[in-house]
C-alpha cells in the first residue's frame, strides 16, 4: 500500500559524521530522488541502542533496513535471524557464512588507495608523503596499506625514493589520532607530517581529515595537498575543494543504492557485495582543480595500473 | 550520688534526646514538589528550544507523547527504561560513595570500560564453567578490575597527594587507548574478525533476560537484581557499616577523621576501590546483560552520566536509584521520540541537563514557581 | 643541617629531607639503568634533529647527536643519583630530579631518532599550538577558582565558544565570530555564577550540568540545523601572523612569533591575568574572596559581585579558548569537538597551582608530550601506537604525583558564601 | 562620636539572638559587654558593624538614624569591628590584609604596596603596635594577628572600635600590651566596645559594663560597683565558683614518659627539640607557653598524629613511639583537640555520630562489620545528660550546637570512656564561665580517678588553677618546671619563662 521505505540505523557517529553513516545515507537519499521511495534513519547514541533501534523499525515499517559499520554486525545478525522475512543490508561488514536475508557490503579499498599512493608519489616535490588514521583498525589501515604500496610501486617503476610517513605496513604501526571527531587533531597531525617534509597527505579518520584540509588551505596547495577518503571530498567539503588532489572513493552510497534497487526489483538475495575497482565500488575521484597539474603520462600510468589490478596481473602489497 | 528521683529524671531526658525529628514540610517539598516542577520546567524549555530550531508545534506535541510512552507507557518501555538504568545506577552508586568520602572520581568511565572488558575476557576464557558460576565470576572479575584501576588513583592520592580529579581524568583517557590495544590482541579479538571486537560472552556467562518468555524483544535482564542488591549494599555500607562511617567522616571533615584515628590513606584507597568496583560492575552488567562483547567505547559516556546521576541523587543510594530510573526513562523515551517524531535524540541531553539544574537548585524552582511552595519564615535562611 | 652534625644521635633522626633525597637518588639511579639498558644506542648511529626548514630566512644546520650521548646521559644520571643518595638533601634534590628527567627525555629522543631525523622546531611549534586551548581552559579555571568557584564547566564553555565561533564566524566573519564566542563564553560564566552564587547550587553539579547542556544543545543544533545548512558552519579561520624580524629567528621564531592570534592571545592573557591577580587592587580583592570571603565581606568587598565578575571573565577566557577550535584551527564545528580538553585544562590549573603561569606551564608540558607522541609515531619505534598516544596522560600523572604533591587550592574553594 | 542601638531584634530561624536590645556607646569610653556563649553579643555587634541587618530596631549615630547595607557602610560611618574569629587572609601579608578594601593604587590599578607598608608603619608607630608589615599572616603568632585586626580598624580611621573577644588567645603579657593599646585608643577619643568572657579583664578596662543573657540586656553597671562574683551571677543567673575545687594530687605510676623526642618539619627544622617529660597517674601537668612554641607539636607527638624523628614515648609502661592514633586511643589515651571545630568534631554529623567518632569500631558499638546504632544513640544520649550538653535531640547536626555545648560534647566523648591519660589542649578556649567551671571539674575528676592529665593552655590562669606541676615550653623545648601543689608556683616566674627568660639556664 504505502511507498517502498528504506530505513537506516546509524552507528554512534551519527548521520552527519562526514564518514560512512553519511555516505550510506547519501545512497538512501539518492534512491529517494531517483526511485521516489521513502527514507528514514535512526541515530544510535550508544552501542546498547542498536538492538532497540532495530526493534523499533520492525513490524513492516521498512522494506529494507540498512545498518552501518562492523559494530552493528552482531545486532544485525540477531535481528535478521529473528525476522527472516525482513531484508537487511550492512555496510562495511561481511558475514561468513552469509545470512540469507542480509547483504554485506565490503570494499577493496586498498586497490583505490594504491592508485592514490602511485599518484601522490608521482606528484610530490619533496619526496615525502604522509598518512595517518583514526584508530588502528583494518577498515582504516587498509587505506594506508594501499597508499604505501602504491608509492612503493612508483619507486620501483621509476627508481625514485619517495617515502611515506605515518604507516608501516610490515609492523602495522603508525600515526593515529585515537578518535574520529577531533578536527584540530587532523590539523595538528597534518602539521606534524608537513614539518617532516610531507607535501601530500592522506588522512583516514572521517571528519578529522577536514582539519588537515584546513591546514592545506592556509598553507596553500604548493605546500600541502590532501587526498580525501570515502567520498569525493570536493563534494563533501566544497569550501576547500581546491586542496584535494583526489579522493579514494569507497562508494558506499553506490552499493547502498544497488541494494535498495535490488530490494525494489525483488532481486534481493542475501550474500556479499564487494566494491572493487572493477565494479566501481571503489575508485579514484577526478582531480578537479589539479586536472592540469597532473602530467598526462602519470594519468596514463595510473590507468594502466588500474587495468592491471582489475585483470589480476598486478597484486597489491607484493 | 543520684537518688531514684534523679535517675528517673535522667531517663526522661534521655528519652527526649532520642526522639527523632519529624519529617517536615520542607523535606516534602524538596523531595517531591521540586522534582515535579523541575521536570515540567525542563520540558517547557525543551519545547522552546525545538521551536527555536524550526520544529513545528504538532511535532513537539508528538515528541512529548512519544517521550512519555517510550519511557513508561508500555511493558517494553519499562523494560527499556530499567535496562538503561542498570549500569547508570551501578556506576552512580560508586560515584555517590566517592562523594560521601570526599573523593571526586571522574574516572568511572575508564573503570567501567576496563571492568566490562575484564568480564568479557573472563567469561570467554572459561567457557566450560556452568551457568550461574560463570555469570557471577564474570561480574566479580569486572568489579575486581574496576576496583584495581580506580585504586591507582586512590593509591596515588594517598601516597603522593596527587589530586584524584587529575589522575582519574588521565586514567580515563589511558583506558580508551588501552582498550583499543587490548581488542587488537589475537587472544581477545573475535576469530575471523579484523575489526576491534572481542569474543562473545558465552551463554552461561550472560545475565539472563527476564521477560523474553513473554516477548523476545524485552531486554530487561537479571542485572536489575544486581542493581537493587547494590543499592541496598551501598546504603548499608554507608550508613550502617564501620568502614562506611569512616568514609563519611573522612569526606565530611578529613582533619577530624584523622584526629579520630581513621587512616586517611586507607580510607581513600578503600573508597576509591569500592567506587571502582561498582563502576566495573556496571561495565560487566552491560556486557553480560546487553552487549555480549566488548568494543571500543562501549561505555558510551555512562561513567560521565553517572556523575550527574550521583549528584542528582544527592549521593544517597535511594536517590541514585530514582535518578537512574529517571535517566533511563529519558533515554528510552528519547529513542521513541526519534522514531515517532524524528526529533534528534541529542535533545534528551538538553532536557537531562535542565532537569538537573532545577532539581539541584531548589531556590531557582522556588523563584520560578513561587505559588507551589510555602512562604519561608522571615529571617530564615534567606 | 648544623643540628644534624652536632647531634650524636644524628643517624637515628628520621629526617624528611634525607629520606626524600634518598628516594630521589634511587629514582635517578633507576633511570640511569633504564637509559643504559633500554635506550641503548650503537655509538656509530646518529640522531638528527632538524632546526630549520629549507626556506627559512636564517637556516641553522641540523643538530646531530651521536649515539654515545645516551651512554654519557646514563653516566650523568648515575652520578646525580649516587650524589643524592650519599650527600642528600638541600636545594639539589629537585634540581637533580629536574636535570635527570630532562636527560631521560633527551636520551629517549636520541634512542627513538637514531638513524633517522625529525623536526625539533616543528615539535616545539606544535607544543605551543596544542597548549593553547588547555592553557586558556586552565586560565579560566584559575580565574574562577581564585574567587572560590569550582569550574567544572570549562569543557562546556570551550565547546560553546567553539560552536559560536563557527556559527557567528560563518555569518559575521572571523572577528565577529570571535567576539560572539567570547560573549557567549561569558554568558555561560554568568549562568554558572548565577546558579552557584544566587541560587546556591552545588558548584560541581552546576558545572556538570552546564557541560551536559552545552553538549546537548550544540550536538542538537549540529544535527538538526547544520547538517542541512552547511553555510552556517563554514567560518574563515585566523591565519598565522608572523611578527616581522622576530618571526625569523631560528627555532624561537616559529615557536613564539609565527602563530595565530590565539597563541598570542593566550600568552598575553596569561601575562595580564598574572599582573591583575597579583599586582592590582581587583586581584587582591578577588584572591581575598577566594581565601576568606567573610573577611573580605567585613571590609566592604562585595563577595557576590566579585564572584559574578570573575566567573564571567573566566567564561569569556574559555569562550576565547573555545573559538580556537573553530576559528583558530579548522573553521568548522563538529559534535563534541573539544574532546575533554576542558578537563585537561582543569588538570593544568591544579597542576599549575592555581597560578596563570603555572597553568600555562602545565599546558605546555601537556602540549609537549602530545607533539612528542606524534613524532614518535612517525619514527617507527617498536612501541604500539596506543601506548604512544597514552604518553601525554601518563606523563601528566607522573608529574602530578611525583613533582607536585599536595597543591593547596584557595581556602574557600567550592564553598558557597551566605550573607545574613 | 556616640552611637545608640534602639530596640534591636535579630532572629536566626527559630533562635532569637537579640531581643529588643538597647545600648549606648560613647566616645572616649570603653563599654564592656559580657554574656554566656550564645547570649547574642557577636550578633549584636555584627549588626552594629553592618555585617548583619537587624529584623527590628534602629541604629543612631550622634542622634541621627542610619541604615547600613553591608559592612562597607559601617566602615564609612566610622565603625570598625575586630571579629571574634579572625577575619584575616592567612596567605596575605599584613599590609595586604590591612589595605584590603581601601587599597592605595597607581596607574592601571597597580597595587601600591609600598605606600601601604608606609601607612601600616605609621599606625604601628602611632599606637605602638609593632607589627611587621611584610610578614605573612599564617607565619605570625596569634597575638600579632590580633594586632593586625586592630591595625585594620585603625587604618580605616574608625571612631567606634568593636573588639569581640580579642584577648581569648593572648598570653598575660600580650593582654597587658593589648590593654595599653586600648587605653591609648580611648585617650584618642575612640569609642570602644570590649567583649570578653574574662571577668577580671572587663573590670580592669571598662568604664561601663552591659551584661547580655539570652538575647536581652540583663544587667548594667560600672566596674567600681561590681565584682567578679556579681558579674558572673548576672551572666549565668546563678552563683559561680571560680577556684577549681581540688584536693592535693596523689601521683602514682608514670603514665606517660617522653625521652629526648625530636620532631622535624619539612625543612629539617626542629619543632620539638629533645623534649623529655613524665606525667604520673593522679596528677595534672600543665604545659604553659606562648602559642607557637611547640605545644601543638608536643600534643601531636603524644597522640600519634605526627611521626617523631627520634626519641621514645612510653605510655603506661609500653613503647608507643610508633603506635597509631587509634592504638593509643584504644589503650586509654583521651585527646581533647585544640581546635574543636576543625579537628574535634564533624559539624554535619549528628551529635550521636560525633559521640562515637573515635570509638565506633569498639565492641560496644559494633556488630560485626556494622555499627549498632541503637547502642550508639543510647550512649550518646547518656553522654549528653552526663555532661550537660544542651540539645533537644541527639539526631541534630553537631554544628547546630553552641560553642560551649560543642566543647562539652567533645569532652564527654573523650572522658566517658575508660581512660588512663587525658591530653587536653586549650580545653576551655572561648567558653563562658559556666562551661569552664564544668569542664575543669571534669578534668580534676579524671585525675582523681587515677588518670594522668596533661593540659596545654595558653591561658596561664587555667594552668595555674588546674595543674599540680607546670612545664613551660619555649622554642620547642621544655625550659622550666614548677611545682604547683596548692597553687604555690610563682605566677611571675612562669610568665618570665614563657617569654624565654630561662633560655640560657636550660640549654
Ligand atoms: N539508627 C540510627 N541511629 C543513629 N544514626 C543513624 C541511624 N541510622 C542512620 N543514622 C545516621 O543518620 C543519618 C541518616 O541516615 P539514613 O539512613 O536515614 O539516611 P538519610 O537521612 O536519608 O541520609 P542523608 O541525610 O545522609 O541524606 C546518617 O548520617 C546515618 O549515619
Ligand atoms: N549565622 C548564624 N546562623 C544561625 N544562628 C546563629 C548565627 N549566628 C549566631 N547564631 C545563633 O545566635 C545566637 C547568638 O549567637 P552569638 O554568636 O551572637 O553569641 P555570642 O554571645 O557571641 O556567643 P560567644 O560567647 O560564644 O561568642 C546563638 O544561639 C547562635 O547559635
Ligand atoms: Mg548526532
Ligand atoms: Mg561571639
Amino acid at each position: 500500500a504505502s511507498a517502498f521505505t528504506a530505513c537506516q540505523v546509524t552507528d554512534t557517529g551519527g548521520i552527519d559524521d562526514a564518514g560512512f553513516n553519511q555516505t550510506a545515507w547519501k545512497g538512501v537519499q539518492d534512491s529517494m530522488a531517483e526511485y521516489g521511495i521513502e527514507g528514514r534513519f535512526l541515530e544510535s547514541q550508544a552501542e546498547a541502542d542498536y538492538e532497540a533501534n532495530l526493534n523499533s523499525l520492525l513490524g513492516g515499517a521498512c522494506d529494507v533496513i540498512i545498518t552501518v559499520g562492523f559494530l552493528m554486525g552482531d545486532a544485525t545478525a540477531t535481528s535478521a535471524a529473528a525476522n527472516p522475512d525482513q531484508k537487511y543490508s550492512i555496510v562495511d561488514y561481511a558475514y561468513d557464512p552469509t545470512i540469507p536475508n542480509v547483504v554485506g557490503q565490503v570494499y577493496a579499498t586498498d586497490q583505490a588507495a594504491f592508485l592514490a599512493g602511485y599518484l601522490a608519489a608521482g606528484m610530490t616535490e619533496t619526496g615525502v608523503l604522509g598518512t595517518f588514521g583514526g584508530i588502528n583498525i583494518p577498515p582504516v589501515t587498509v587505506f594506508m596499506d594501499g597508499f604505501v604500496h602504491g608509492a612503493n610501486h612508483y619507486n620501483s617503476v621509476h627508481g625514485t625514493d619517495v617515502t611515506v610517513l605515518g604507516w608501516n605496513p610490515e609492523s602495522q604501526e603508525g600515526l593515529f589520532t585515537g578518535n574520529f571527531d577531533s578536527l584540530d587533531d587532523g590539523r595538528a597531525f597534518a602539521q606534524n607530517l608537513y614539518d617532516e617534509g610531507a607535501d601530500i597527505i592522506m588522512p583516514v579518520a572521517g571528519p578529522v581529515g577536514l582539519g588537515s584540509a584546513s591546514l592545506a588551505n592556509e598553507l596553500g596547495t604548493d605546500e600541502l595537498k590532501i587526498i580525501g577518503v570515502d567520498a569525493d571530498q570536493t563534494q563533501t567539503d566544497p569550501d576547500r575543494a581546491h586542496v584535494y588532489l583526489t579522493s579514494v572513493l569507497k562508494r558506499m552510497d553506490a552499493t547502498v543504492q544497488a541494494v535498495i534497487k535490488a530490494a525494489m526489483d525483488d532481486t534481493f538475495e542475501g550474500g556479499l557485495i564487494v566494491g572493487t575497482l572493477e565494479n566501481g565500488g571503489v575508485g579514484l575521484a577526478p582531480f578537479h582543480s589539479f586536472e592540469d597539474a597532473v602530467p598526462a603520462e602519470l594519468k596514463a600510468e595510473i590507468e594502466e595500473i588500474k587495468a592491471a589490478i582489475i585483470d589480476g596481473s598486478l597484486t597489491i602489497g607484493g | 550520688m543520684m537518688d531514684g528521683k534523679d535517675l528517673k529524671h535522667v531517663n526522661e531526658d534521655m528519652r527526649k534526646l532520642l526522639a527523632r525529628a519529624a519529617f517536615g514540610r520542607g523535606d516534602f517539598e524538596d523531595l517531591f514538589v521540586v522534582p515535579v516542577f523541575a521536570v515540567v520546567a525542563a520540558l517547557v524549555l525543551g519545547a522552546v528550544i525545538m521551536l527555536a530550531t524550526g520544529v513545528d508545534l504538532p511535532t513537539i506535541g508528538q515528541s512529548f507523547v512519544a517521550l512519555a510512552v517510550g519511557s513508561f507507557g508500555s511493558l517494553n518501555a519499562v523494560s527499556e527504561t530499567l535496562t538503561a538504568a542498570i549500569p547508570l545506577v551501578l556506576a552512580g552508586l560508586g560515584l555517590g560513595l566517592g562523594f560521601r568520602a570526599g573523593l571526586f572520581n571522574i574516572g568511572a568511565e575508564g573503570q567501567l570500560l576496563l571492568g566490562g572488558t575484564a568480564a568479557v575476557i573472563f567469561t570467554f576464557s572459561f567457557p566450560s564453567l556452568p551457568f550461574p558460576v560463570l555469570m557471577i565470576f564474570g561480574l566479580l572479575a569486572g568489579a575486581l578490575v574496576g576496583a584495581a584501576y580506580a585504586s591507582i588513583a586512590g593509591i596515588l592520592k594517598a601516597t603522593t597527594g596527587a589530586h584524584e580529579v587529575i589522575s582519574t581524568i588521565m586514567l580515563n583517557l589511558i583506558s580508551f587507548r588501552l582498550l583499543e590495544y587490548i581488542l587488537r590482541q589475537p587472544y581477545i579479538q573475535r576469530e575471523g574478525r579484523s575489526d576491534p571486537i572481542s569474543k562473545s560472552v558465552p551463554e552461561a556467562g550472560q545475565l539472563p533476560r527476564l521477560l523474553d518468555w513473554f516477548d523476545p524483544n524485552l531486554r530487561l535482564h537479571a542485572g536489575v537484581f544486581v542493581m537493587l542488591l547494590a543499592v541496598v549494599f551501598v546504603w548499608w555500607l554507608l550508613f550502617r557499616s564501620k568502614i562506611g562511617f569512616a568514609f563519611r567522616a573522612s569526606g565530611a571533615n578529613p582533619d577530624a577523621a584523622r584526629y579520630a584515628g581513621m587512616r586517611s590513606g586507607l580510607v581513600i584507597v578503600a573508597a576509591m576501590a569500592t567506587a571502582g568496583a561498582l563502576a566495573g560492575l556496571a561495565g560487566a552488567s552491560q556486557v553480560q546483560g546487553v552487549l555480549g562483547r566488548a568494543s571500543p567505547g562501549f561505555s558510551a559516556q555512562m561513567g560521565f552520566d553517572a556523575i550527574a546521576l550521583a549528584l542528582l541523587g544527592r549521593s544517597h543510594p535511594v536517590g541514585i536509584l530514582f535518578a537512574g530510573i529517571l535517566f533511563g526513562g529519558l533515554e528510552a523515551g528519547g529513542r521513541q521520540m526519534q522514531v515517532d517524531a524524528g526529533v534528534s535524540i541529542d535533545l534528551i541531553g538538553i532536557i537531562q541537563a535542565l532537569i538537573i539544574v532545577f532539581i539541584a537548585a531548589p531556590l531557582l524552582v522556588r523563584a520560578i514557581f513561587p505559588w507551589g511552595f510555602r512562604k519561608e519564615t522571615k529571617g530564615g535562611k534567606a | 643541617m648544623s643540628a644534624v652534625t652536632t647531634d650524636t644521635s644524628a643517624e637515628k633522626i628520621a629526617s624528611a629531607k634525607a629520606r626524600q633525597a634518598r628516594i630521589t637518588g634511587g629514582i635517578l639511579i633507576g633511570l640511569s639503568l633504564l637509559v643504559l639498558f633500554l635506550l641503548d644506542v650503537a655509538a656509530s648511529e646518529v640522531a638528527t634533529f632538524k632546526l630549520s626548514r629549507p626556506r627559512d630566512a636564517w637556516v641553522l644546520p641540523d643538530l646531530v647527536v651521536p649515539g654515545a650521548f645516551n651512554t654519557i646521559a646514563a653516566a650523568l644520571l648515575a652520578f646525580l643519583g649516587v650524589r643524592q643518595f650519599l650527600r642528600g638533601g638541600g636545594r639539589w634534590t629537585s634540581l637533580s630530579l629536574g636535570i635527570g628527567i630532562a636527560l631521560v627525555i633527551m636520551a629517549f629522543l636520541v634512542w627513538a631518532t637514531a638513524g633517522k631525523s625529525f623536526s625539533l622546531t616543528g615539535m616545539l611549534q606544535a607544543t605551543m599550538v596544542r597548549a593553547v586551548p588547555i592553557a586558556l581552559g586552565g586560565l579560566a579555571g584559575v580565574l574562577s577558582e581564585r574567587v572560590a568557584v569550582i569550574n567544572i564547566a570549562i569543557e562546556g564553555m570551550l565547546l560553546a565558544g567553539a560552536f559560536t565561533g563557527a556559527l557567528m564566524g560563518s555569518l559575521l566573519g572571523g572577528w565577529g565570530g570571535l567576539v560572539m564566542a567570547v560573549l557567549v563564553g561569558g554568558m555561560f560564566g554568568m549562568i554558572l555564577a548565577a546558579l552557584v552564587v544566587t541560587f546556591r547550587m552545588d558548584q560541581i553539579i552546576a558545572g556538570v550540568v552546564i557541560n551536559l547542556f552545552v553538549l546537548g544543545l550544540t550536538s542538537y543544533v549540529t544535527s538538526q540545523v547544520f547538517a542541512e545548512h552547511r553555510y552556517l558552519n563554514n567560518a574563515e579561520i585566523f591565519r598565522s601572523w608572523k611578527i616581522p624580524i622576530l618571526g625569523d629567528i631560528p627555532v624561537l621564531g616559529p615557536t613564539l612569533f609565527n602563530q595565530n592570534i590565539f597563541v598570542y592571545g593566550a600568552l598575553i592573557l596569561v601575562a595580564v591575568a598574572t599582573y591583575y591577580l597579583f599586582h592590582t587592587k581587583g586581584g587582591l580583592r578577588a584572591r581575598a574572596v577566594g581565601e576568606h570571603p567573610r573577611a573580605a565581606d567585613t571590609l566592604g568587598v562585595d563577595v557576590y559581585f566579585t564572584r559574578y565578575l570573575h566567573v564571567t571573565l573566566a567564561g569569556m577566557v574559555a569562550g576565547f579558548g573555545g573559538a580556537w577550535f573553530t576559528l583558530g584551527s579548522v573553521g568548522r564545528f563538529d559534535e563534541n569537538m573539544t574532546g575533554g580538553r576542558g578537563f585537561i585544562g582543569l588538570a593544568a590549573m591544579i597542576f599549575g597551582r592555581w597560578h596563570p603561569v603555572g597553568a600555562l606551564s602545565a599546558a605546555l608540558i601537556f602540549g609537549f608530550a602530545d607533539s612528542l607522541q606524534q613524532k614518535l609515531a612517525l619514527l617507527n619505534t617498536p612501541i604500539p601506537s596506543e601506548f604512544l598516544a597514552m604518553a601525554p596522560y601518563i606523563a601528566t600523572i607522573i608529574v602530578v604525583a611525583g613533582l607536585i604533591g599536595k597543591a593547596r587550592p584557595p581556602a574557600a574553594d567550592g564553598r558557597p558564601y551566605v550573607k545574613e | 562620636m556616640d552611637v545608640e542601638l534602639r530596640g534591636i531584634t535579630k532572629r536566626f530561624g527559630a533562635v532569637v539572638a537579640n531581643d529588643n536590645v538597647n545600648m549606648v556607646i560613647r566616645g572616649g569610653e570603653v563599654l564592656g559587654l559580657l554574656g554566656e556563649n550564645g547570649a547574642g553579643k557577636s550578633t549584636m555587634m555584627n549588626i552594629l558593624s553592618g555585617l548583619y541587618s537587624p529584623d527590628e530596631g534602629e541604629i543612631l549615630i550622634d542622634g541621627k538614624p542610619v541604615s547600613f547595607d553591608g559592612p562597607g557602610d559601617g566602615i564609612a560611618a566610622g565603625i570598625g569591628m575586630v571579629h571574634q574569629h579572625f577575619m584575616l587572609v592567612p596567605v596575605f601579608t599584613v599590609a595586604e590584609n590591612v589595605v584590603l578594601g581601601v587599597e592605595p593604587t597607581k596607574r592601571l590599578g597597580y597595587l601600591d604596596l609600598k605606600k601601604a607598608r608606609a601607612q601600616v608603619d605609621e599606625i604601628n608607630k602611632k599606637y605602638g603596635l609593632h607589627v611587621p608589615a611584610d610578614a605573612l599572616i599564617e607565619d605570625l603568632p596569634v597575638g600579632i594577628q590580633q594586632r593586625v585586626e586592630i591595625l585594620k580598624v585603625l587604618f580605616r580611621e574608625a571612631d567606634v572600635l568593636i573588639l569581640d573577644e580579642p584577648t581569648a588567645v593572648l598570653t598575660p603579657q600580650e593582654v597587658e600590651d593589648f590593654f595599653s593599646i586600648v587605653r591609648s585608643l580611648k585617650e584618642a577619643g575612640k569609642a570602644i566596645v570590649f567583649i570578653t568572657h574574662k571577668l577580671h579583664e572587663i573590670l580592669a578596662i571598662s568604664d561601663r559594663i552591659n551584661v547580655l543573657r539570652q538575647g536581652r540586656i540583663t544587667g548594667e553597671g560600672v566596674p567600681e560597683s561590681l565584682d567578679e562574683a556579681k558579674l558572673a551571677e548576672m551572666m549565668v543567673g546563678r552563683p559561680v565558683s571560680f577556684t577549681v575545687d581540688k584536693t592535693e594530687a596523689n601521683p602514682g605510676r608514670a603514665m606517660l614518659e617522653m625521652t629526648d623526642v625530636i620532631m622535624l618539619d619539612d625543612a629539617d627544622e626542629r619543632l620539638l627539640d629533645k623534649v623529655s617529660l613524665t606525667v604520673h597517674s593522679g596528677e595534672v601537668v600543665g604545659v604553659a607557653g606562648v602559642q607557637g612554641n611547640g605545644q601543638t607539636e608536643l600534643v601531636e607527638a603524644i597522640t600519634g598524629l605526627e611521626r617523631v624523628a627520634s626519641g621514645k614515648i612510653i605510655f603506661d609502661g609500653e613503647d608507643i613511639t610508633h603506635a597509631s592514633v587509634r592504638e593509643r586511643h584504644s589503650r586509654g589515651m583521651a585527646h581533647i583537640p585544640e581546635d574543636r571545630h576543625r579537628d574535634g568534631m564533624i559539624s554535619t554529623f549528628t551529635i550521636a555520630e560525633n559521640m562515637v567518632l573515635n570509638s565506633y569500631y569498639e565492641p560496644a558499638f559494633a556488630r560485626g562489620m556494622a555499627i549498632d546504632w541503637a547502642s550508639v544513640q543510647k550512649t550518646a544520649a547518656k553522654y549528653c545528660v552526663d555532661f550537660d550538653v544542651r540539645t533537644p535531640s541527639v539526631f541534630l547536626p553537631a554544628g547546630n550546637l553552641s560553642g560551649g555545648n560543642q566543647q562539652k560534647m567533645v569532652v564527654a566523648r573523650e572522658l566517658e570512656r575508660q581512660t588512663k591519660l587525658v591530653i587536653a589542649s586549650q580545653p576551655t578556649r572561648g567558653l563562658d564561665v559556666g562551661s569552664i567551671e564544668y569542664i575543669h571539674a571534669r578534668l580534676i575528676e579524671a585525675r582523681d580517678e587515677g588518670d594522668g592529665v596533661l593540659i596545654v593552655s595558653s591561658e596561664l590562669d587555667e594552668i595555674m588553677g588546674l595543674a599540680d606541676r607546670i612545664l613551660v615550653m619555649f622554642d620547642g623545648r621544655i625550659v622550666a618546671e614548677f611545682d604547683n601543689t596548692g597553687g604555690k608556683a610563682d605566677r611571675n616566674a612562669v610568665g618570665l619563662a614563657m617569654a624565654g627568660a630561662h633560655e640560657g639556664a636550660a640549654a
